[in-house]
């Protein structure tokens, strides 16, 4: 059967959609990190459709990089994870907010 | 090289004031001092070489200095100084010197700093009058603007946050807006030239569609009325003067409003001569304005400095006024009101610095009387209030009669109504008067008249504006062949288009 | 691969081999000091190849790399900032964390990925340097875990970071669909003047990871957070190495492919610079951190820099060029004071900490002072030269509404610059104790280092033309 | 000789120069003797160059010395140059010799007072000035003098400072003759777009080719000049000025507000006087303004009881004579009767000021009387001055000056009955309020103990000021009687002659009306204030009557008028406008800013998911742009 990259391409926004918005809607930072890499894998498929169109090895090399790229974020982000579980007693991003602007704070001038 | 030379003398003389403070108090004071009487004696040598001769009207350069800066935008640094120049460098170290000794004893926390900044910003003015280089000029432009931040902001009075920023803020607008406009200019006339330089001499010749010019030229005029500061851009003014240190005010109201006229006269006359005709119409009304506004102002003010500082907007409205009527004679006033307001409104927040000194409060309602106490201040004040509302014998009078009869030439409604501005100086300077050194004495514990010190600021004042007053001649001599060589440039037949109302 | 090209690499070799002594140094149980030594030779020694290649560039590693003068300068610019954040962050960890030997290593690999994207030229190169970047950021941001809130920053830069670099490659995936190729030019010669659409949304989606580095509005949410919540040297890093990378990699291909001629590409980077100009500088108004507000600042900051970026042309190549040096200077000065009057228990990032400095530490606060009317723009200052090429060269063009957008909102800026200056000339509240100096050499290098930025910053800003004709030889070595 | 002049003014800016700057430290006596002497010796210089001007007429009728350049553009010069020439002369005699005698006179009327040398220093300044504006030989430099005198009036108005009526007062002056002396300069300013020159003899002679009589712009120049010396010279509507000037010390009143200062005006009308004919306009402006003021204030001198104040108005009312004069183009009868004037008014206000100094500060008449016996010289010397100011018939000085210009107010060729009407109507009030004044103040009987009496220093003033009020009108007699005219022979060396108009009755009929009327004014005053002062009370009874009354108490009004009309409503417009209204323009913006920074803060809550969705926005947006961009 015929290879047609446009549809490939449709499925890779799909999904890449999808991650988005799982990590719009997800509270817990675990299924957050799981939805990017849902997205960056959507890329990653994009890439090998673009490859294959164009009949070059580059859009493999590319996933490959990927693969590697998104297990490095996915260590550094678990062990992110651990230590604010650690540290607040919950996975909900929700109740990281210490960082803001404190408008109320500000003084008069 | 002199001019440059100037320039060093006050950086050098700051720096050292700063440094020196860590060991010595006193010697800083002096050193200032020295600095600026440097200068001064400079200033007054060039005019003993030069102040005599009549150069003629196309290259009226005294001196001219040039070296390159940057020349990969064809920034050089270019200074030259003509009679206009050389006046206002004179007035210039006049009053810095006064600055510095009327803050001889008012300052007492960190001196050195002070010292800094009050030479820095000395420098910065002497800078912007003899620049002809626009990168340059925009360079001492903006460099007067941060250490005068600094004098109002640490050392001036209870509000003198809010005043600070607020003069920082709006002289910044217009600088800026000043440089998209040097900047447009710049390349329009490097197109023509084929050569990029931001030299006054090279943009001089430039030629532009009217639209574009109008745009490039209000660009200018909006930064120099800002600084002159013409109504509605003049609310940066009341707040700086009566904030500000005496010396602050002193330097604010005696020279940094006249490098805006300054450079109305130097650059947007001779750059844009046909377009600010259009403009000059407006001007002028925009000047009447101010005059009768500021006035009506000042009178209803109770904070001395602010009064004064609203008598500083009614006068540099009759500096507008003369300098778009087009007239040599208006011309030759204003450069004398630049001059004499200097020296009378200077004196009067010299002045208002020495009663809050001894009475720590600047609410004319709470004076009164002072003359009892105070003869010898109370016959300096009145002398100076006398010149403010354009007394004769008094240097003010000739300015503005030179003003008003050169511009009655060219616009006769305006300058009726400019001359109504007589009468209203005369309301709110009798008031200052009346509610200061006389009426029934309201504290009767008897304060000190002038010290030494004070008594010669004051004299050195006096003597400055009696004598522009009763020979003012030495003065025009050294601007008329400006004023003529820029006759020849803008072409003040100019004026012959304007509306020249006959009376009916 | 020949000789050439590994001499022309030999700069990025180093680099990448610092990291690696570093884990051997500490394998081999050396100390703080040593360690941190051996960095600041690694990035001298840096420094001395990129100056004794730079006869046989420009040198094309096809096809992932190109090593020119424009390379050269970012690199330059790179690891001058890792010096000085290196030497900032001696005192500040070994105060505050039992291990800082490992940091180093971090610092030194992502500055590796910045020096890697000043010399990509092909999809794949950056990516690769981008990620390498983020990735030992996350670490760097969350070094300190256990205090300031530096877990939740990094977390989220994160998380951010990551969403924004799957936009990269979705949006390179589909330039690489459209074009059949990942190396710039070659996408430059595929394309030619007509961009497809499909091109331009991978363009756009591109966008939003550069516009993420770059913190530009509406990209810019996460920079406040974490500078605040970084470590101080870290945060001068981001500030000055990591924008400086991407800076570099988003004017390398919008030189390349040509950009800006497209008006669509044109109007979204105008349209990002106004709105990163007005809400960066509106953002900073009222702050009373001084880290978020460097933060909001460096906003600003950055779309004046894309107005630099807009005429897509030499002027804006030199302007933005030495916009960045002025700024990265000014910035690591900032940073480095915070870093300095910082206690072991937090950072001095509250505005009030400053009342009086002037008073307490005049020399600190004159070095304070330059830096910020360096970013105000005021005369005297490299900062003035930098937003004068930069209006230059914007009026150049006649992009007149970006050029009066900056005036304007530079206009507002002043105030919050204002605002810390007279803080720092206030009257001092009471003389706060004399804490003693524990590292006095540290501490004095860093003193003394402090002062010669401060003296460079004042130097380019009174005689620029020495730089500026550095920057244009660079740059004529660079044609690709 | 010329070179004489320049000590004239010299002489006393000299002595205001050593008082102002050292006389706080000279004792009384020294300060006396500079402040009197300095003038005395400018009035002997002044009669010498006199005599050689009469005896040996220079060319041009007129001595010049020129001082400096004073400045010079392209096409306007202006030079420190003196003139003197006939009028001037006169002029000069009156300030110099009348100011010696007032100054004697000070030095023991001020003796008791603090800021003696301050005094003195301010009334040299004063004769400086003034003689200043009338030596003048250009209009700029006349201009400084007239500035320079309403200084110098505003110095001495308010000279005891410490009383805030005075210094009102004081200000006041200066703010109506200020608004006069706008006008002038907008007048100077037209001249010279005119002219081209401000030179006095220059003007002299090119007005007369450069307009033809009655053209617009000649008119206006000449009717602004005439505002000039309205406001000087407090003629109606600028007049309210004067009385309140009586605040200040009564030898200030005698020099400034009745002989030289307020005459100015007429010195200026009289100086311009080719300008003011060739415009018969302002000439008939000048004449009504002369008459009707002299009718008003006679009316407001009936009522007053300060006897300062009476002799404020009767002051105003005597120079409307003068203006009436000039009006009608009897430029000498003009000049004459300032010259007499000058003498009785001076020496009634000393006069008075010896009776109110010796009845401990007592300004109102009804509490004085029957001084006629206790204080003989006063009474004498004012009986003398009073008679002149009434102008009674042939033995005083008052008849010659202003016979003459009821005479010519008719017969003169812009005169009309209409004038001499009113003019006559004045004759009769004056007559009538001076009468008043002689018996409620001499005669009678005692209410006030007199303190101490005034010494050599000051009566000896008086009584040659007496004798010069008698005398003074016998070098000018009406031409039917005897034919003397030594007065009009001298000043009409500059001014021109006086042309009378065919066809009217015969002069001697106008003298002998005059006189009646006089007479009858003095004898009204008689019945009223002495014989049977019944009818005085019958009406006072009468409400008409008494509102009358205050009408003219209170100056026809004017004050209030002014109060409401232009006072009130500028102290309202500077008190609401006081916080400048531009200023709320920065304040909006600062505002504004600020709401815009807590609304961006808002985007900034910390919420990752939240700066997710900012960065969906963007790419939404980047998107959007792409879509429909």
């Amino acid at each position: 059967m015929p290879f047609n990259p446009q549809a490939v391409l449709i499925v890779a926004a799909i999904l890449f959609v999808l991650g988005l918005v799982g990590v719009l809607t997800r509270k817990n930072i675990i299924f957050i990190l799981v939805s990017v890499e849902i997205m960056l894998n959507a890329a990653g498929l994009a890439f090998v459709a673009a490859g294959a169109r164009w009949g070059q090895p580059d859009g493999q090399v590319m996933f490959l990089f990927i693969l590697a790229m998104a297990a490095s974020e996915v260590s550094v982000g678990l062990a992110l994870v651990m230590q604010t579980h650690r540290q607040h007693k919950t996975l909900d991003v929700q109740e990281l907010r210490e960082l803001r602007d404190k408008t109320e704070e500000y003084s008069s001038i | 090289m002199i001019l440059a030379w100037m320039i060093i003398i006050l950086m050098a003389g700051g720096l050292i004031c700063w440094l020196l403070a860590r060991w010595n108090k006193e010697v800083v004071k002096w050193v200032a001092l020295l600095a600026v009487l440097l200068d001064l004696i400079l200033a007054c040598s060039i005019w003993w070489q030069h102040g005599g001769v009549p150069t003629s009207g196309a290259n009226a350069w005294l001196i001219d200095y040039k070296a390159a800066w940057v020349p990969t935008y064809g920034i050089s640094f270019h200074m030259a100084a003509d009679g206009l120049s050389l006046v206002m460098l004179l007035l210039t170290y006049f009053l810095g010197t006064l600055s510095v000794l009327c803050s001889w004893n008012e300052v007492k926390g960190r001196i050195g700093f002070y010292y800094f900044n009050l030479l820095f910003t000395l420098t910065g003015i002497s800078g912007v009058f003899v620049a002809l280089d626009l990168f340059l000029f925009y360079f001492f432009w903006e460099v007067m603007l941060v250490p005068m931040f600094f004098l109002i902001a640490i050392w001036g009075d209870s509000n003198r946050r809010y005043a600070a920023y607020k003069f920082f803020i709006f002289t910044q607008a217009g600088g800026l807006l000043m440089l998209i406009s040097i900047l447009a200019l710049y390349f329009i006339a490097s197109a023509q030239n084929g050569a990029f330089s931001f030299d006054y001499t090279d943009l001089l010749g430039t030629t532009m569609q009217a639209s574009t010019a109008r745009w490039i030229m209000l660009g200018f005029l909006l930064a120099f009325v800002i600084k002159l500061p013409m109504v509605p851009f003049h609310n940066w003014l009341p707040d700086a003067h009566s904030e500000a240190p005496t010396a602050g005010s002193l330097i604010l109201a005696g020279l940094l409003l006249k490098t805006g006229a300054y450079g109305i006269i130097r650059f947007v006359l001779p750059l844009f001569p046909q377009v600010t005709a259009d403009v000059a119409w407006w001007a002028m009304l925009l000047g009447v304005v101010g005059i009768i506004y500021g006035a009506l102002l000042a009178f209803a003010q109770t904070d001395i400095k602010r009064l004064i500082a609203y008598t500083s907007v009614s006068h540099m409205g009759f500096v507008l006024v003369g300098i778009f009527a087009f007239r040599e004679m208006a011309m030759q006033g204003v450069v004398m009101q630049m001059v004499t307001h200097g020296i009378s409104t200077g004196a009067l927040f010299v002045l208002a610095g020495m009663l809050k000194e001894r009475l720590h409060t600047r609410d004319i309602g709470r004076m009164g009387g002072l003359w009892t106490s105070m003869p010898a201040m109370g016959g300096v004040a009145m002398l100076f209030t006398m010149a403010s509302l354009g007394l004769p014998f008094l240097g003010n009078f000739i300015a503005e009669f030179l003003i008003l009869m050169g511009s009655f030439g060219s616009n006769v409604v305006i300058t009726v109504l400019a001359t109504l501005g007589l009468v209203f100086s005369a309301l709110y300077s009798l008031r200052l008067l009346q509610k200061v050194f006389l009426g029934q004495p309201s504290s009767h514990i008897s304060l000190p008249d002038l010290s030494m010190r004070e008594m010669l600021i004051m004299a050195s004042l006096t003597i400055a504006i009696v004598l522009l007053g009763l020979y003012p001649q030495p003065v025009m001599n050294l601007v008329s062949p400006v004023i003529k060589g820029m006759e020849k440039s803008v072409s003040f037949e100019m004026n012959n288009h304007q509306s020249v109302i006959s009376i009916p | 691969m020949t000789s050439v090209q590994l001499l022309a690499l030999l700069p990025f070799m180093l680099l990448a081999t610092a990291s690696i002594i570093v884990i051997l140094l500490i394998a081999f149980k050396q100390s703080h000091t040593v360690i941190q030594v051996t960095g600041f030779l690694m990035m001298c020694s840096v420094i001395l190849a990129m100056w004794y290649v730079r006869d046989v560039l420009p040198v094309a590693v096809l096809p992932l790399l190109v090593v020119d003068g424009f390379a050269a300068i970012f690199t330059g610019m790179i690891i001058f900032s890792v010096l000085v954040v290196g030497l900032f962050s001696f005192i500040y960890f070994e105060e505050r964390e039992e291990n800082p030997k490992e940091y180093y290593i971090l610092l030194f690999l992502s500055t590796l990925g910045a020096a890697v994207l000043t010399i990509s030229r092909h999809f794949i190169s950056l990516f690769i340097g981008l990620e390498l970047l983020s990735v030992s950021l996350y670490a760097l941001i969350a070094y300190l875990r256990t205090r300031n809130n530096a877990v939740e920053a990094g977390l989220k830069y994160l998380v951010l970071a990551a969403v924004s670099s799957a936009f990269l490659l979705f949006g390179m995936a589909l330039i690489y669909m459209e074009t059949g190729s990942m190396e710039f030019n070659a996408i430059a010669q595929k394309t030619g003047t007509t961009l497809s659409p499909l091109f331009v949304t991978g363009v756009g989606l591109m966008v939003v990871a550069i516009g993420f580095k770059l913190a530009i509005v509406p990209f810019h949410l996460w920079a406040a957070d974490v500078y605040q919540g970084a470590p101080a040297p870290v945060t001068s890093f981001i500030a000055t190495v990591s924008k400086i990378g991407v800076f570099a990699v988003l004017l390398r291909f919008g030189q390349a492919v040509h950009l800006q001629a497209n008006s669509l590409a044109f109007t979204i980077f105008a349209a990002l610079a106004i709105l990163s100009m007005i809400a960066g500088n509106i953002l900073a108004l009222r702050q009373d951190n001084i880290k978020r507000l460097l933060a909001y600042s460096s906003i600003a900051h950055f779309g004046y820099l894309i107005v630099a970026f807009l005429p897509g042309n030499e002027a804006g190549v030199e302007a933005s060029m030495f916009y960045l040096l002025a700024y990265s200077i000014t910035t690591l000065v900032a940073f480095g004071i915070i870093t300095l009057l910082s206690t072991r228990e937090r950072d001095a990032e509250k505005l009030e900490g400053y009342r009086g400095l002037f008073w307490r530490h005049p020399i600190l606060a004159a070095v304070l002072t330059v830096a910020l009317l360096s970013l105000a723009g005021i005369p005297l200052t490299g900062g003035f030269i930098g937003k004068f090429a930069v209006l230059t060269s914007g009026v150049q063009q006649g992009l007149w509404a970006p050029v009066i957008v900056l005036v304007l909102t530079s206009v507002v800026g002043i105030y919050y610059y204002l605002r810390i200056l007279t803080t720092l000339f206030a009257e001092a509240p009471s003389i706060a104790k004399k804490e003693k100096v524990l590292h006095p050499f540290f501490y004095n290098a860093m003193y003394a280092a402090l002062i010669v930025l401060a003296v460079i910053l004042l130097g380019i800003g009174v005689f620029p033309s020495g730089v500026m004709n550095g920057i244009k030889e660079f740059l004529a070595i660079g044609g690709q | 000789m010329n070179n004489l002049l320049a000590l004239i003014p010299a002489l006393p800016l000299a002595g205001f120069l050593i008082l102002s700057l050292t006389g706080r430290h000279l004792p009384k006596s020294i300060i006396a003797g500079i402040g009197a002497g300095s003038v005395s010796a400018a009035a002997l210089i002044t009669i010498f160059i006199g005599m050689q001007f009469l005896q040996s007429p220079p060319t041009g009728n007129a001595y010049t010395q020129t001082l400096w350049q004073w400045m010079q553009t392209e096409n306007f010069s202006a030079g420190i140059d003196l003139r003197m020439d006939a009028l001037t002369l006169v002029f000069v005699f009156i300030i110099t010799f009348v100011g010696a005698l007032i100054h004697i006179y000070s030095t023991a009327f001020m003796r008791h007072d603090r800021d003696y040398a301050r005094f003195f220093a301010s009334m040299n300044l004063f004769v400086c000035s003034m003689l200043l504006l009338v030596m003048a030989d250009n209009l700029v430099l006349m201009y400084l003098g007239w500035e320079g005198v309403g200084l110098c009036s505003f110095l001495l108005i308010g000279f005891w400072y410490e009383t805030p009526a005075n210094v009102a007062a004081a200000n006041k002056a200066f703010y109506i003759t200020r608004i006069g002396d706008t006008a002038m300069a907008i007048g100077l300013f037209l001249l010279f777009r005119e002219l081209g020159t401000l030179n006095i003899p220059e003007i002299m002679t090119q007005a007369p080719a450069h307009f033809q009589p009655g053209a617009s712009n000649v008119t206006w120049i000449a009717l602004l000049l005439l505002a000039g010396g309205m406001g000087k010279s407090a003629q109606l509507p600028l007049q309210t000025w004067l009385p309140d000037a009586m605040a200040g010390p009564s030898p200030v009143s005698a020099l400034i507000h009745a002989a030289t200062m307020v005459t100015a005006g007429v010195y200026l009308i009289a100086r311009m006087h080719v300008v003011f004919q060739l415009s018969p306009v302002a000439m008939a402006a000048t004449a009504a303004i002369g008459a009707i003021t002299l009718f008003v204030a006679g009316c407001s001198a009936m009522a007053q009881t300060d006897i300062k104040r009476i002799l404020a108005y009767s002051t105003i009312s005597q120079i409307g004579y003068m203006f009436l004069a000039l009006g009608v183009g009897a430029w000498s009868a003009g000049i004459f009767h300032f010259f007499t004037h000058a003498f009785f008014k001076a020496l009634l206000f000393l006069a008075a000021g010896a009776v109110i100094e010796s009845l401990h500060h007592e300004h109102n008449i009804f509490r004085m009387g029957g001084l006629k016996d206790r204080m003989p010289v006063v009474f004498w010397t004012f009986l003398a001055g009073a008679a002149a100011l009434a102008a009674l018939p042939l033995i005083s000085a008052g008849f010659y000056s202003k016979d003459q210009i009821l005479w010519y107010a008719w017969s003169a060729q812009n005169g009309n009955p209409m004038l001499w009407l009113v003019a006559i109507a004045g004759a009769l009030i004056t007559a009538f309020y001076t009468t008043r004044l002689m018996i409620v103040v001499f005669w009678g009987d005692m209410k006030t103990h007199i303190g101490e009496r005034p010494g050599k220093a000051m009566t000896i003033p008086l009584m040659i000021l007496a004798v010069l009020s008698i005398v003074a009108g016998f070098i000018e007699w009406p031409h039917n009687l005897v034919h003397l005219s030594l007065f009009s022979d001298l000043v009409q060396r500059y001014l021109p002659e006086t042309l009378l108009q065919e066809g009217h009755p015969p002069e001697i009929i106008f003298q002998l009306v005059a006189a009646a009327v006089t007479l009858l004014g003095v004898y009204a005053g008689y019945v009223l204030y002495y014989k049977n002062t019944s009818i005085l009370e019958q009406w006072k009874a009468s409400p008409a009557m008494l509102s009358l009354r205050n009408f003219f108490y209170k100056g026809w009004g004017f004050d209030d008028l002014y109060d409401t009309v232009f006072v009130r409503p500028f102290y309202f417009l500077t008190r609401i406008n006081k916080s400048d209204v531009f200023d709320l323009l920065n304040k909006g913006i600062a505002t504004t800013s600020q709401r815009l920074n807590e609304w961006f803060s808002f985007s900034q809550n910390g919420s990752l998911r939240w700066y997710v969705v900012g960065v969906l926005i963007g790419i939404i947006f980047v998107l959007g742009l792409q879509i429909w961009g």
